[in-house]
C-alpha cells in the first residue's frame, strides 16, 4: 500500500481543512517556482519541510521514502543540464555556466517536490474528492474518480497477491518467464477488474443503488484564522526573498 | 409499521414456487417453498453449489426468478424500480465478500449510502449511521479508511451499512467465512443485540455446528429444500444434514448419548459445548 | 517517465496544461456523457481507473538494478480508446501524483500530453497502420504485430514527447531546443527503448491470453 | 537428493530468530524460532492476524526476514535470486484464496506454469502436469477453461500447480477455508496421498479439531510462537488454545471425559467423531 497514503490518514493534520493545506504548501510551492531561486527554494524547502516533520507529525522515513523518487528525477534531470550537446565546444561538451544552471534548476524542483509529497503526506484523499464537486468537476467524474480511488486497494492488493503466487512458483526467474507471468498477470488484473465492477453492481444495488452514489460528507469548517496562518511562511519567504524593500512595503 | 400483517401471522419473508437458473449452468430451483417467519433465525444450510447465495439473493431482489414470487409479510412483491425500492427498504442482503459492498474509502460515507437512497435528509442520515456504527461496536473506525481495515472489520461496516437501512429482515451470506473464533463469538453476539431488537435474521452457512447452535429454525437447501423447520428437531437427526452431503451436528449427538445413559435429564437444555458434556461425565 | 514537480518553469507548466486541458475536457465529457446514458458504466469505469493505475504501479527490474514503470498507455489505449484514455490517463497521473509521487502537481499538464494525449493516439495510430499493413497474415500473428507496435511506440513516443518538453523548458545556451533534446533524450529516452521492448511484449501476452477467454 | 541432510535430522524447514514488520503496521515477529520436521504434518494454529500467513510467506521467501533466517534441511537459506530460486523449488506455498494463483486459460496450461519456469521442457513439464492432475484427481478437468470451475475445483487446480514443482515442503494457507464438509474430506484424502510419498506438509488454520485431527505437530502463533509440540500433546490442555484466542479442540475433551468415566481405556485412541465418542457412552 501506498506509504504516503497510509502516513496522511496517521497525520494530526488530516483533520484540517485540505484548502488550509494546500495554501500552506501550494503558496510554499508557488514561491519555490516564481521568486529567485536563491534564496526562496531553499527557504520553501525548509518551511515545508519544517511542517511536515513538525506539527503535522509524518514519521520521516515515510516522507524520505515519498520524496526519494522524484528527487532521484530532478538529480538525472539537471545532470543533463551540465552537458552541451551539438555546440560550439564540440558534440559533447560541458556546459559554460552549466552548473549554476542544474543547480537553479534542481533547486526550485526539489523544494517543490518537498511541497508537494507535504501536501500528499497530510491530506487524505478520501476528504478530498467529494470535495471536487463544489470545485465545478461534473458529478459523475467526481463519482467515478472516488471508485478508482478505492479500487485501485482492491486492485493493488490482487497485483500483490498474484505477484507473490507467480513468483512462488518461479514466475519471475528469467526475461522470458518474467514476460509471460507479467502478462498473465495484466490479463488476471483485467477480468477481475470487470469481474469486480459487476459484483460491486450487484452488492450496491441490494443497498439502494439506482445510479448516484451520494454520501454524507462531514463538514470541516474552514476557518478564516487558519488560512491566514498557512499563507503566512509563504508571505515570509516571498518578503525574505525579494529583499528588504519588499519587507518594508509588506509591513 | 408492518405490524399488522406480522401479527396475522404471515412470514416476514416467503419463497413461492421460485424457479430459477443461471444462463451458463442449468437450472438452480424447480419450484422452491420456503418461509421465514417474523422475528425468528434461519440459517439456510448446505454444501457449496447448492444454492444458499442464489436463494438469499432471490429473496432480496438482487436476482429475478424465472417463475414465482417472493413475498415480503404476505405480500407479492411486484417486478417494478418502485416495488424493488420498497423490498430494499425492509431486507438487506450482506454479501460474503465485503469488498463487494464497500464503494467509499471512507468507512463514515459508505454507511451513509443506504440512508441517503432511502430519501433521508443529512442530519437522518447521519443519526443513522452513528447508530449503525454503535450498534456494530465500530464508532471507532469511523474515521479511518476502507482500505486499512483488516477483513473483518470491513465485514462489519458492511454489516452496519445494511443496518443503517434498518431493515426488518437481515439475510447474511456466510457470515463467519474467513473470522476466526473470536471473531466469530463478536458477530453472534452483535447479531443477538439485533435479534432482540426484532429484526428477522437468516444467515445461510455450511456449519451444521453453528446453525445448531444459533438459528430457531433450519432450511437444508441442496437445490431444493430437503428439510425445514425447528433447528433442534431437524438437526436432531443425524441424517438429515448427511442428506445435505454435510457432517452431524455435534450438540445433538452428544447431548443422546448422554440421555441414553441417564447424565442429562429429558428436559435439560443440550450441553451448549464440549466442556459442558465432558462435565456431565463426572469429575 | 514522469516530470517531477517543480523540473519546469511555471510558464511552461501553464501552457502543456492548456495544451492538454481540450483533450481532458473532450474526454471527460465523452465519460460524462457514457454515464449518464448508462450509470453503470460509472463502475466500470472506476475498476478500468483502478486498473490501469495498478498496472503502471508494475515495475520492470531494469538492467542498472533500479526499478523503471511502463506506461501502460498502449495497452490502454487498445483497450479503451484514445478519448476515454485521455480522461483515464489523466486520472491515473493524478493518483500516481499524490500517492507515490510520481509526477508533480504543476506538471501534471505536460505528464498528461505526453502519457494521456500523444502516447494513446499513436498507439491507436500505429495499431490501424500494423493492422492495415498485415491484413494478409494470419490473424493472431496480425493482431500480435499490431498490439506489439502499438504499446511499444506509444511508450517511446511518451518517452520522446518528455524529453522535448524538457528540452524546451531548459534550452541548450549554445545547441538549443535540439542539443538539450539530444542529452534528456539520451537519459530519459534511449535508455527506455528495452522497457519499450518489453512492454510491448508483455502487452501482446495480455491480449493474447484476454482474446482466449 | 536432499536424502543426506534428512537423515542427519535437519528440520525440512526452520525459522531462525525471525524478525519481521510490515510497513504500516508494527512489528509482527520479534525473533520467532520454529522447526518443521522432514515428512512431518505441521498444523500453524492461531487467530486472525496472529501471523499465521506471515510466518508460511517468509519460509517460502515470499517476504523477506528484517532479521534472522529461514534454514532449509538445515542449510540457512541466502538472499540472493538464486538462492530464492533454490528455495522455491523445494518450499511450495498455496494461498488461500484460488483466484490469486490461476491467471492462465485452461487448467493444463496454468498448471504448467511453474514446472515450465523450472526451465523443463515441453515434454518433461507435460509429464509433470499429468501426474499433478493425476494425483488431484482432477485429470478430467485438464482441458477446461479456469474461470468455469467450482471454488473447490479451483482450489484443487492451484494445488496441482504447486505440486507440479514437485517440492520437498507443500506449504497451505488456510487450505479448507470455503470448503464445505465434502471438500475437506476429500482435500485431506489427497494431502494423506502426499503424505505418503513423503512431502512434508505445513498448514496454517484456525480450526483447532482439523488441526487435532489431522496434524502431528502443531505451532501455536499469536505474533509469538505460544506452543510447539505434538498435536495430541499440545493440544490436550484446553488451556493451550485459548491462549492464542482460539476454542479448545473437541476430541481431547471428549477423550479425557470418557478415560475418567472409564468408558474410554487409557491406551485406546481418541475418538475421531462425535458419533464415535457417543457410541462409547453405550446404546
Amino acid at each position: 500500500m501506498p506509504a504516503i497514503d497510509a502516513a496522511a490518514y496517521r497525520s494530526p493534520w488530516r483533520r484540517l481543512h485540505p484548502a488550509v493545506k494546500g495554501v500552506l504548501f501550494g503558496g510554499l510551492l508557488v514561491c519555490a517556482l516564481v521568486l529567485p531561486a536563491w534564496p526562496a527554494a531553499p527557504l520553501a524547502a525548509a518551511a515545508a519541510v519544517g511542517a511536515v516533520l513538525g506539527p503535522a507529525r509524518v514519521a520521516p522515513r515515510a516522507y524520505a521514502g515519498a520524496v526519494w523518487g522524484p528527487l532521484l528525477f530532478v538529480l538525472t534531470g539537471a545532470a543533463a543540464l551540465l552537458v552541451s550537446v551539438g555546440g560550439p565546444g564540440g558534440a559533447v561538451a560541458m556546459a559554460a555556466d552549466g552548473g549554476a544552471r542544474a543547480a537553479e534548476v534542481a533547486g526550485r524542483a526539489a523544494a517543490a517536490v518537498c511541497c508537494q509529497v507535504g501536501f500528499a503526506c497530510t491530506t487524505p484523499l478520501a476528504e478530498v474528492l467529494p470535495r471536487l464537486t463544489r470545485a465545478g468537476v461534473p458529478e459523475p467524474v467526481v463519482e467515478v474518480v472516488a471508485l478508482v480511488y478505492r479500487m485501485l486497494f482492491v486492485a493493488l492488493e490482487g497485483v500483490r497477491r498474484i505477484q507473490a503466487a507467480q513468483a512462488a512458483r518461479l514466475g519471475y526467474s528469467g526475461w522470458r518467464p518474467w514476460i509471460r507471468s507479467a502478462g498473465a498477470l495484466g490479463a488476471a488484473l483485467f477480468v477481475r477488474s470487470y469481474d469486480r465492477s459487476r459484483r460491486l453492481q450487484r452488492g450496491l444495488e441490494c443497498r439502494g443503488y439506482t445510479g448516484a452514489l451520494t454520501v454524507l460528507v462531514e463538514e470541516t469548517p474552514l476557518r478564516p484564522a487558519a488560512l491566514a496562518a498557512a499563507a503566512a511562511p509563504a508571505l515570509l519567504v516571498a518578503a525574505v526573498a525579494l529583499g528588504p524593500s519588499a519587507l518594508g512595503a509588506a509591513l | 409499521m408492518t405490524g399488522a400483517a406480522r401479527d396475522s401471522g404471515a412470514p416476514a419473508l416467503a419463497a413461492c414456487g421460485l424457479v430459477f437458473g443461471y444462463p451458463d449452468s442449468g437450472p438452480v430451483f424447480t419450484g422452491l417453498d420456503a418461509a421465514v417467519p417474523a422475528r425468528s433465525t434461519v440459517a439456510v444450510l448446505g454444501p457449496n453449489g447448492g444454492g444458499k447465495t442464489t436463494l438469499l439473493r432471490l429473496l432480496a431482489g438482487s436476482l429475478s426468478p424465472d417463475a414465482g414470487e417472493v413475498r415480503v409479510d404476505g405480500e407479492p412483491v411486484g417486478r417494478g424500480r418502485r416495488a424493488l425500492a420498497g423490498l430494499r427498504r425492509r431486507v438487506q442482503l450482506v454479501f460474503q465478500d465485503p469488498d463487494d459492498q464497500l464503494f467509499s474509502a471512507s468507512v463514515r460515507q459508505d454507511v451513509s449510502f443506504g440512508p441517503l437512497n432511502l430519501g433521508l435528509d443529512a442530519a437522518a442520515a447521519g443519526e443513522r449511521v452513528d447508530w449503525a456504527l454503535e450498534a456494530l461496536g465500530i464508532t471507532a473506525l469511523a474515521e479511518r479508511p476502507t482500505h486499512l481495515l483488516s477483513y473483518g472489520q470491513r465485514k462489519r461496516v458492511v454489516l452496519a451499512g445494511a443496518l443503517a437501512m434498518r431493515p426488518s429482515v437481515l439475510l447474511l451470506d456466510e457470515p463467519t467465512a474467513g473470522l476466526d473464533p473470536q471473531g466469530v463469538e463478536s458477530l453472534l453476539a452483535t447479531l443477538e443485540g439485533l435479534r432482540a431488537h426484532g429484526t428477522t435474521l437468516v444467515m445461510a452457512t455450511h456449519d451444521v455446528d453453528l446453525a445448531y447452535r444459533w438459528a430457531e429454525r433450519v432450511l437444508l437447501l441442496d437445490r431444493a429444500v430437503l428439510a425445514e423447520g425447528p433447528a433442534r428437531e431437524v438437526l436432531a437427526d443425524p441424517d438429515v444434514p448427511a442428506a445435505a452431503r454435510l457432517r452431524p451436528a455435534w450438540a445433538p449427538t452428544a447431548a443422546r448419548a448422554l440421555r441414553r445413559a441417564g447424565l442429562l435429564p429429558e428436559d435439560a437444555p443440550d450441553p451448549a459445548t464440549p466442556e459442558e458434556a465432558a462435565r456431565l461425565l463426572g469429575p | 517517465m514522469h516530470i517531477a514537480e517543480g523540473f519546469l518553469p511555471w510558464q511552461h507548466a501553464a501552457a502543456w496544461t492548456a495544451a492538454a486541458a481540450p483533450f481532458v475536457a473532450h474526454g471527460i465529457r465523452s465519460m460524462t456523457l457514457a454515464v449518464r446514458a448508462d450509470p453503470d458504466a460509472k463502475l466500470l469505469l472506476g475498476a478500468s481507473g483502478a486498473f490501469c493505475f495498478a498496472m503502471s504501479a508494475l515495475k520492470i527490474p531494469s538492467v542498472t538494478g533500479s526499478c523503471s514503470h511502463p506506461t501502460g498507455v498502449g495497452l490502454g489505449a487498445v483497450l479503451f480508446r484514445p478519448p476515454v484514455m485521455a480522461a483515464l490517463g489523466t486520472v491515473t497521473l493524478l493518483f500516481q501524483s499524490l500517492l507515490l509521487a510520481h509526477g508533480g502537481l504543476t506538471t501534471l499538464g505536460a505528464n498528461v500530453f505526453s502519457m494521456a494525449v500523444v502516447g494513446p493516439w499513436v498507439a491507436y495510430g500505429a495499431y490501424k497502420a500494423v493492422r492495415a499493413l498485415t491484413r494478409s497474415l494470419p490473424e493472431t500473428t496480425a493482431l500480435g504485430l499490431g498490439v506489439f507496435f502499438a504499446s511499444a511506440l506509444a511508450s517511446m513516443s511518451a518517452y520522446t514527447v518528455t524529453s522535448a518538453q524538457l528540452a524546451l523548458a531548459h534550452p541548450d545556451p549554445a545547441g538549443g531546443f535540439l542539443g538539450a533534446f539530444a542529452a534528456f533524450a539520451a537519459v530519459f529516452s534511449v535508455t527506455q527503448i528495452p522497457l519499450a521492448v518489453i512492454e510491448g511484449l508483455v502487452t501482446v501476452v495480455i491480449v493474447r491470453l484476454l482474446s482466449t477467454v
